[in-house]
């Protein structure tokens, strides 16, 4: 089992530095192209979600985290702004589409497992796993 | 996103734009302006080459969400072509393919 | 002023994904070319260091700092092996070219400043600087 | 390294092989072993075309002067051509284009 840490500041002309180093370790491990989309897409996601909610004003930075291994991908992403609560975390209404609140829907469309808990004064932590060789 | 090129086409009644690069948090604020002060001009149909856009997210489909919610009321829709497979999966995927219209 | 943290495990498989990393600040960021295939050798002959004389058997990490202002990008990279003693660190014979010995002098011909530290017990820490928009 | 193609050419003498991707740490003990083996079968002049190689770092030089110490005994040399700009910089700043042949 490998792991690999990644400390970005809460800035979002960083989120595309999460997307490289996420490419480059998906390609790695040998992840073919649709998955290795899949994968950038649900880590931008997060890391949207980690700026844009996770963000109270003295945290600047958030924390990608990868575990490798014969299973597949893990990536956990954790902010330590306020939280949320569960209930506000909901399915999108497709039928009367709004500017937000896809995020989570299209990690949970893409990934093969989704967590996340809330901590108190830890914020938000989403994990996701992609599982390899499926 | 590299740029956006957005300009109106008399002859078809349409607004024109080619999406280059990547929409993504940090560049969809951009988007988002080109398209305002299109619609701000005048509203229309809106008609985006995406050959050259390699990834999208969330961010811009809010921004697309957004822009659609303001020409529908006048009947006007927004048409995207030559979507590279993962920005299509992510229309796919969140049922947008059925509220913007995508041509290939 | 920005920071980014990288930490990678003491493997040759993963001095790619450093790599990649490190394209997308500086692409971010604004450097041409030329620029980023330089920063990006600097920093994987760094990593190789780090993987092939920085790791001690109990340690299974070495960590990359990007910090990132108007001047340039500035790049940390630390191991916790067992250090090196300066008059090891020579400048390579060309008129007799041997299989290694070329990583720091590739390093500081491609670094506009370049600076490393031994400290005790946490190894070797090689600081290489690049300036913006010269 | 994506993948490194060797052959003995008979007509001229010579090995051949096409670098492909990136010769890093990771990759350099594939090519190191693909070069050995080479010359194992037949010691002569080795040309190599590096029209994909994208990346290259000492560790891949370390190969090269490994082999080339090997081959000079005998009177051959490697010849390098096509070179990428930021491969090309990597042999002039080190002085290698001075003792490996480079053409183009
Ligand atoms: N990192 C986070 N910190 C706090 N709240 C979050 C975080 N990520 C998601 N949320 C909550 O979950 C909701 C749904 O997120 P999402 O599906 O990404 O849509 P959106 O971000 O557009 O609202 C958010 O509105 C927010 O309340
Ligand atoms: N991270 C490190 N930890 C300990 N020693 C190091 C480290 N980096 C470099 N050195 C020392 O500096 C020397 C020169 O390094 P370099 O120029 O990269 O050549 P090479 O690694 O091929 O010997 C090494 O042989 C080693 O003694």
């Amino acid at each position: 089992m490998d792991e690999i840490v990644l400390v970005l500041p809460n800035k979002p002309e960083y989120v595309s530095v999460a997307r490289l180093t996420v490419s480059g370790i998906a390609n790695r491990m040998g992840f073919d192209v649709e998955a290795i989309e899949d994968i950038k897409l649900a880590l931008a996601e997060a890391c949207t979600n980690a700026i844009k909610h996770g963000c109270c004003d003295e945290y600047k930075e958030y924390r990608v985290k990868f575990v490798i291994d014969e299973t597949g991908l893990t990536v956990s992403i954790a902010d330590k702004g306020c939280g949320v609560k569960e209930k506000d975390v909901k399915a999108p209404d497709l039928e009367n589409p709004k500017e937000g609140g896809l995020g989570i829907f299209i990690i949970r469309t893409l990934m093969d497992e989704v967590d996340f808990e809330v901590l108190p004064d830890s914020g938000f932590n989403l994990t996701m796993k992609k599982y390899m060789g499926v | 996103m590299d740029s956006i090129n957005c300009y109106y086409d008399k002859d078809n009644a349409r607004w024109m734009a080619e999406l280059k690069g990547e929409i993504d948090i940090y560049s969809a604020a951009e988007f988002k302006k080109a398209l305002n002060s299109a619609f701000e001009e005048k509203i229309d149909d809106l008609y985006l080459d995406c050959k050259e856009l390699s990834y999208m997210d969330s961010t811009g489909l809010g921004v697309l969400i957004g822009a659609l919610k303001r020409i529908k009321e006048q009947d006007k829709n927004i048409y995207l072509k030559n979507l590279k497979p993962n920005v299509m999966k992510l229309f796919l995927i969140t049922g947008l393919d059925k509220i913007f219209i995508l041509e290939g």
